[in-house]
């Protein structure tokens, strides 16, 4: 029971990871349809920005723990945007209106580029910073196991909680929202309406990067281990998260990343780790029989 | 890199100046957390060590990169719109046809042009392999337009077939060839099954998901697949049962010995050539047959519009079905040719990147462009090899040159699609009889 | 109404969680004639052409069609695909869907897949060009320039269908159905964008069609210069109900297919303001 | 157009290659690129600056080093195009590759073409398979895995020890090894495990581990890994001593686990920064502002190996050289070498290491 809490309260934190990494995958997909396999490494670019701007900040002796987080955090996010910007306006903003493919594939080179550029500028090593947070909140004490909950990983859940919140409000509530959905919906008509559409989906690409840049900085904080190879792995994971929940929508990214941080821990906890990914395809591709457009997706109708 | 953003005419040297400047700063907030620091290892802990020289070059670069790729596109378009007035006869469908004589030409000829030089046979060698896997994934995405993210499973399953069927049976290269491409087009119709009802993107991720699954279990399946070590000796194909080895077993002919030449190495590259080269031709061949059929014109159907295949009469299911099976069979015959010229493979030949290169020499080539993924093959195999005197930049180009050429052609190099049939044609055809 | 009945639907209802699109509706349809169904906007008219066709599984109700070779056949069991292929009831759609990269003349013989299909064995006759094979392709092209002729679309054979205008596109669609060799054919609003000229000439293919190949056909329309001009029988929906059925005068004149399109007080010429509606 | 376009590219390709030499060419391949590029950074710098020494001091026979460096990624086919581009080059020795998977399909390529290579890849099937040019400058994973087997039976005994690889060809072979070495002391690992590397997040095995009460982690795998575990363990408040392979000489492995890589033993060759006829080439290094870790001096000393063999041989023929060095002893800045029928180490002598306070020492016997 004890070793099942503990393993829930781990599947959570990973959970909470691909989750934050998956909505940037929705919210890309649902403004215009497009896979951006670059998204991965846009968050292992975050992860970089992390580790310099923490090695930064201990070079300055800048001491105080949520003055040290708030800074990189802001650092991050700011840098990985600007990435997020730069990557739309490259590689696909020229390809919009072009084969569903296209784009994908421009995705793939962005994303090979952006593995070869970290690697040539940052360098192929690790790169690792010494703990931020140390030490955690005993849970429960059982004769043979101690349930504990690290404070970064409780640091996680908290800010994927408050991110979750933050985005739900953002996306129903402001006028940005609206502009948004109006985009996912019918780009042409949103245009004739005055709204400027490119800035809409530019701004849509920064959001995506600002949560992948949270995501990089929690990573961060919680690993404490950054290579420039992490992006292909979470991403992969991640955009499996986005489409078991129904790609294209918010709470199902996030339900998506839960149950596959869930699933892999108890897979590996009770069955074998080996075969953990092969579970997590698995129950995507039973899901997806049953569920064609995810668990939470809208069902696609067929229109005749 | 900056210089990619094709921004609105700007015709002014003010705007032109206006607009580089901007390329230059987006390129300065880029270059700041990559550029222009790095931390570096020292005795065990990080320090951050600044580059600003770098960055600064990188910056004046972006500038004068931007600023000279405007001046010289705005040039281009200014000719471009006087000239405008000119029709512009389409001539594509010829070009192809006499570029597809040239490249079989120089393909036929390019061993004996390169008979002592190994590498570029053996890298010719390669980019056939992809050649013929594009022309077995095009069956799937280009034709079909089911998008297929794990198309290296089926290249797996038939290189596993011929590694297995050897060490447990001595099943030879030809013997086992068909046997992996029925094997592999079984595994094409089992992933087709779950996923009929899937479209567009939740296809490409099963499906890469699909790829996966073969590859973990290829390294787990430690009895089966002897794991992450690896299948070994895997014999090489021989010709008419003429082995091509230096010392050939007692009281049989080699190659070498059987035409009394003096065995080389090389014989045994140019055959392995040679032998791709008939297979891919035939695949070739095969392909465009299928395309004039019924199943190839369902197909194409499927592609264009799913719906109205249905209220054709046209058992949906079959068709793609019938895509996955062919396609996973061509990726099989190329995984049994792939195991026996490696002689060795391992499940680290087998991971999602392949199937993205796949990927991506059918869709920059011209989706359904026969021709198309030769010129992607060549391009996209030819890049990093060439790009081997860049050292460690060269995957960094290779990536750059993916996003450069579907910015430059979205619907691939050869996009024009050749009608497979012609009334013109038919009737004289059909007047015949 | 002496034709013999061709399809009849008896009791079909068509719901979509709590929203009724069709709601216990019968009518018949007589064979050789031209039966249009008409109605507002959201009266459930391509819902009942996606019923029959097979693209959607009623609630309750049987669609059964009296098929002069095969006998007696029960649509709403039938897949898909099947209803098309097996009891040859063939549609076309309101939002034009031809394979647009394809040529004229390929969708035309797509159309016929499924005989070609049989023929080419699996494709191995195909693969080697097979006299059984040979033979039914020329088929297959002969029926092929035979609707191009009859539509007037030899001259643009080999243009990609997506490259067409609009009107065409149209006349494309119907020669494509015509190629599946149909005993019903069920045309969703077939004058939809079509200029007057075009309409005109719509009718006489309709009827044409239905006089002298002998084909029934099952009409979605707005345009009332159109079902006026060519039904023999005429079905009003409204909210999913059958609200009037007749001959086009019964129809004209009918005061509750009045009240359906303007509303109760208006007294203007209805034919004309239905015919506005669309 | 594009026609001449591909001819042009194959003729720069040949072009390339048929350079004439003067020099004797000799090459290095290795991951310079990708995961595990830190250890071709090493291969590399170790094989610039022997060549450099030797060149010094006259070349070989009279003639110039020159080197190639060859970058495989790790990746099986790639090495193959590597191997074919080397023989092209007309290479007189090749010290690679690094990942036994590269190597086992390169050196096919290098056997026919008659190039005698010095390996340091640990997979058994690297000289089981009878070739003639394949001579391996380091142990075999079945060696290594029976001293650290043998070493964690002796000295944790009675405590628990969870097995664990990271399913690449290596570190299932060393962790198999492992396991057999401790069954045959008659000590049964607690758990048997494999992860996925590449991943960052081991907490669900740290906590199995935890709850199985595991003390020792015997592990086959690469540092990065063994980094992550054990911080995540230290964060569970798992104290866990790990057992690992020659990839643990990587520095990086302090950076990233900080103190608690004190608790990391493994087994390697006995350090040649200890061995003191190497003295002086460590501090060259060392002036060279490079560490002298892992291959560096592998590097070094296959290089040595080819002069000393060349030297021996007076020729750099193959049949000479292979004859040469089956038959020869060869000193080395790792010390001296002997190679059997194989073409493995007589004597690779694997000792188990401690890391201490960021360097890495003997651990107690």
């Amino acid at each position: 029971m004890a070793y099942a809490l503990q393993q829930l309260i781990n599947g959570l934190t990973l959970g909470a990871v691909y989750g934050l990494i998956a909505i940037g995958y929705t919210m890309v997909y649902g403004i215009i349809g497009m896979i951006n396999f670059a998204h991965g490494d846009i968050f292992m670019v975050s992860a970089f920005i992390a580790v310099t701007a923490f090695t930064l900040l201990a070079a300055f002796d800048i001491t105080s723990l949520p003055l040290a987080i708030t800074a990189v955090l802001i650092v991050a996010i700011f840098f990985t945007s600007a990435y997020g910007w730069a990557v739309e306006r490259m590689a696909y903003r020229p390809l919009r209106g072009s084969t569903r493919l296209a784009p994908l594939i421009s995705a793939i080179g962005m994303s090979i580029f952006l593995q070869n550029m970290v690697q040539l500028t940052q360098g192929a090593r690790v790169k690792p910073i010494p703990p931020v947070i140390e030490g955690g909140i005993v849970l429960w004490t059982t004769p043979d196991f101690t349930v504990q909950i690290a404070w970064t990983q409780i640091l996680i859940i908290l800010v994927t909680v408050v991110l979750m919140v933050a985005f739900t409000w953002l996306i129903t509530q402001t006028s940005f929202g609206r502009q948004q959905r109006a985009c996912e919906q019918d780009s042409t008509m949103t245009a004739l309406l005055g709204i400027n559409v490119d800035r809409t989906i530019s701004l849509t690409f920064m959001l995506g990067a600002a949560l992948a840049a949270v995501a990089g900085v929690m990573v961060t904080v919680y690993y404490g281990v950054v290579d420039f190879y992490i992006g292909f792995v979470a991403g992969i994971k991640a955009f499996t998260a986005a489409v078991l929940g129904g790609i294209g929508s918010l709470p199902g990214a996030m339900l998506g990343g839960l149950l596959i941080g869930l699933i892999e821990s108890f897979w590996a906890a009770y069955l074998s780790a080996e075969y953990k990914d092969v579970a997590t395809f698995a129950i995507l591709i039973l899901v997806l029989m049953f569920r064609p457009s995810g668990l939470l997706g809208r069902p696609e109708v067929e229109k005749v | 890199m900056s210089a990619v953003i094709v921004a609105r005419h700007a015709r002014t040297p003010t705007e032109r100046f206006k607009d580089a400047a901007w390329v230059a700063f987006v390129a300065l907030l880029l270059g700041i957390p990559m550029v222009g620091m790095t931390t570096v290892d020292q005795g065990g802990a990080l320090v951050v060590t600044t580059r600003f020289g770098v960055l600064a070059a990188f910056v004046a670069a972006s500038f004068a990169g931007r600023f000279a790729f405007r001046w010289v596109m705005d040039q281009y378009r200014t000719r471009r719109d006087a000239k405008s007035t000119t029709v512009k006869v389409d001539r594509t469908a010829k070009v192809v046809q006499v570029l597809g004589w040239g490249i079989l030409g120089v393909a036929l000829f390019l061993p004996a042009m390169y008979s002592d030089n190994r590498y570029v046979v053996d890298t010719a060698t390669t980019v056939l392999i992809y050649v013929m896997l594009g022309w077995g994934l095009n069956v799937v995405v280009g034709l079909a337009g089911l998008l297929d993210l794990g198309y290296v499973a089926f290249y797996a399953v038939g290189a596993y077939t011929y590694a297995l069927l050897f060490t447990h049976f001595g099943w030879t290269f030809w013997e086992a060839l068909p046997a992996a491409g029925a094997m592999a087009a079984t595994f094409g119709i089992l992933l087709g099954y779950p996923i009929l009802r899937l479209r567009g993107d939740y296809l490409a991720i099963v499906t890469l998901g699909f790829g996966e699954i073969i590859r973990v279990i290829l390294v787990n399946w430690t009895e089966l697949s002897n794991g992450p070590n690896g299948i070994g000796s895997i014999p090489r194909p021989t010709l008419f049962g003429l082995p091509f080895e230096r010392n050939p077993a007692e009281g049989e002919q080699s190659f070498a010995t059987f035409f009394g030449l003096e065995f080389s190495g090389m014989h045994r590259i140019i055959f392995l050539y040679y032998l791709i080269l008939v297979l891919a031709l035939l695949t070739n061949l095969f392909v465009s047959r299928l395309r004039k059929l019924p199943v190839g014109r369902a197909w194409e159907a499927l592609r264009e519009d799913e719906i109205a295949c249905k209220a054709m009469g046209m058992n949906v299911t079959n068709v793609k079905l019938s895509a996955f099976a062919i396609g996973a069979m061509l990726g099989g015959f190329a995984g049994v040719f792939f195991a026996a010229r490696q002689g060795f493979i391992s499940p680290e030949s087998f991971t999602f990147s392949e199937s993205a290169i796949i990927l991506a020499i059918v869709v920059l080539g011209g989706m359904g462009s026969q021709m198309g993924v030769v010129l992607a093959a060549l391009v996209l195999v030819l890049l990093p090899e060439l790009g081997r005197n860049f050292a460690e930049y060269r995957m960094l180009l290779f990536g750059t040159a993916m996003v450069l050429i579907m910015v430059w052609k979205p619907s691939g190099l050869l996009s024009s699609r050749e009608p497979t049939i012609r009334l013109a044609k038919a009737s004289a055809m059909g007047g015949q009889k | 109404m002496s034709a013999a009945t061709l399809l009849s639907v008896e009791n079909l209802t068509m719901r979509f969680g709590g929203l009724t699109a069709i709601d216990d509706l019968s009518l018949s349809v007589p064979a050789g004639k031209i039966t249009a169904i008409i109605g507002p906007n959201g009266a459930g008219k391509t819902t009942f052409f996606n019923c029959l066709t097979g693209f959607y599984k009623p609630t309750t109700g049987s669609v059964r069609l009296a098929h002069p070779k095969r006998g007696e056949m029960r649509l709403e069991t039938m897949t898909g695909h099947r209803v098309a292929r097996d009891a040859q009831v063939v549609r076309t759609f309101q939002n034009i869907r031809l394979f647009p990269k394809m040529t004229v003349l390929e969708n035309l013989i797509v159309a016929q897949h499924n005989r070609l299909q049989d023929a080419s064995r699996f494709s191995i006759a195909g693969l080697f060009s097979l006299p059984g094979y040979r033979k039914a392709e020329v088929e297959a092209l002969k029926t092929a320039v035979h609707w191009l002729d009859r539509l007037g679309l030899t001259g643009i054979a080999d243009t990609a269908a997506g490259d067409l205008p609009y009107g065409t596109q149209r006349r494309i669609e119907i020669a494509r159905a015509l190629c599946v060799d149909p005993v019903l054919l069920c045309l969703d609003e077939p004058a939809a964008g079509l200029n007057p000229r075009e309409s005109a000439e719509l009718n006489t293919l309709l009827l044409s069609l239905c006089r002298e190949e002998g084909i029934a056909i099952l009409l979605i329309e707005h345009d009332m210069s159109v079902v006026m001009n060519v039904s023999d029988h005429i079905c009003v929906l409204n909210y999913g109900r059958k609200i009037a059925e007749g001959t086009p005068l019964e129809i004209r004149n009918d005061p509750q297919v009045i009240k359906a399109y303007l509303g109760e007080d208006d007294e203007s010429e209805p034919a004309t303001l239905i015919g506005g509606n669309a | 157009m594009k026609k001449t376009l591909i001819a042009t590219a194959f003729l720069a390709l040949g072009a390339q290659i048929n350079l004439a030499h003067a020099d004797l060419t000799v090459a290095i391949a290795g991951p310079m690129t990708g995961q595990y590029a830190s250890a071709g950074d090493q291969i590399r710098r170790g094989a610039e600056m022997a060549i450099a020494d030797i060149n010094a001091k006259g070349g070989v026979l009279g003639q110039k080093l020159k080197l190639e460096v060859g970058d495989d990624a790790c990746d099986p086919k790639q090495a193959v195009s590597v191997a074919n581009t080397m023989v092209n080059k007309k290479i007189v020795f090749m010290h690679g590759h690094w990942c036994s998977s590269s190597t086992i399909p390169a050196s096919e390529v290098y056997q026919e073409a008659d190039i005698p290579m010095a390996t340091v890849s640990t997979n058994p099937q690297v000289t089981e398979r009878g070739l003639k040019n394949v001579f391996r400058i380091m142990g075999r994973d079945d060696q290594q895995g029976l001293v650290a087997g043998e070493y964690l039976a002796d000295k944790f005994k009675g405590k628990k020890i969870a097995v664990v690889d990271d399913k690449s060809a290596y570190g299932k072979g060393l962790a198999d090894e492992m396991a057999k070495a401790l069954n045959g002391k008659g000590v049964k690992p607690t758990l048997r495990e494999s992860i996925t590397a590449g991943e960052k997040d081991y907490s669900g095995l740290v906590t199995k581990l935890k709850q199985a009460g595991v003390e020792v982690l015997a592990y086959g795998g690469y540092h990065t890994e063994v980094a992550l575990i054990l911080r995540q363990a230290q964060q569970a408040g798992l104290k866990l001593t790990v057992m690992g392979g020659d990839t643990m000489t990587n520095s990086e492995l302090v950076t990233a686990a900080g103190a608690s890589a004190d608790n990391v033993m493994f087994t390697f060759s006995p350090d040649p920064r200890k061995n003191p006829d190497a003295a002086p080439v460590v501090k060259r290094f060392r002036d060279a502002k490079v560490e002298p870790e892992g291959y560096v001096m592998y590097a070094y000393a296959a290089m040595q190996l080819f002069e000393q063999a060349a030297t021996q041989a007076k020729s750099t023929k193959f049949a000479d050289l292979e004859k040469a060095m089956r038959g020869g002893s060869f000193k080395t800045v790792i010390g001296d070498m002997n190679f059997d029928a194989k073409g493995d180490q007589k004597k690779p002598g694997f000792v188990v290491y401690q890391w201490k306070g960021g360097q890495y020492d003997y651990a107690a016997k």
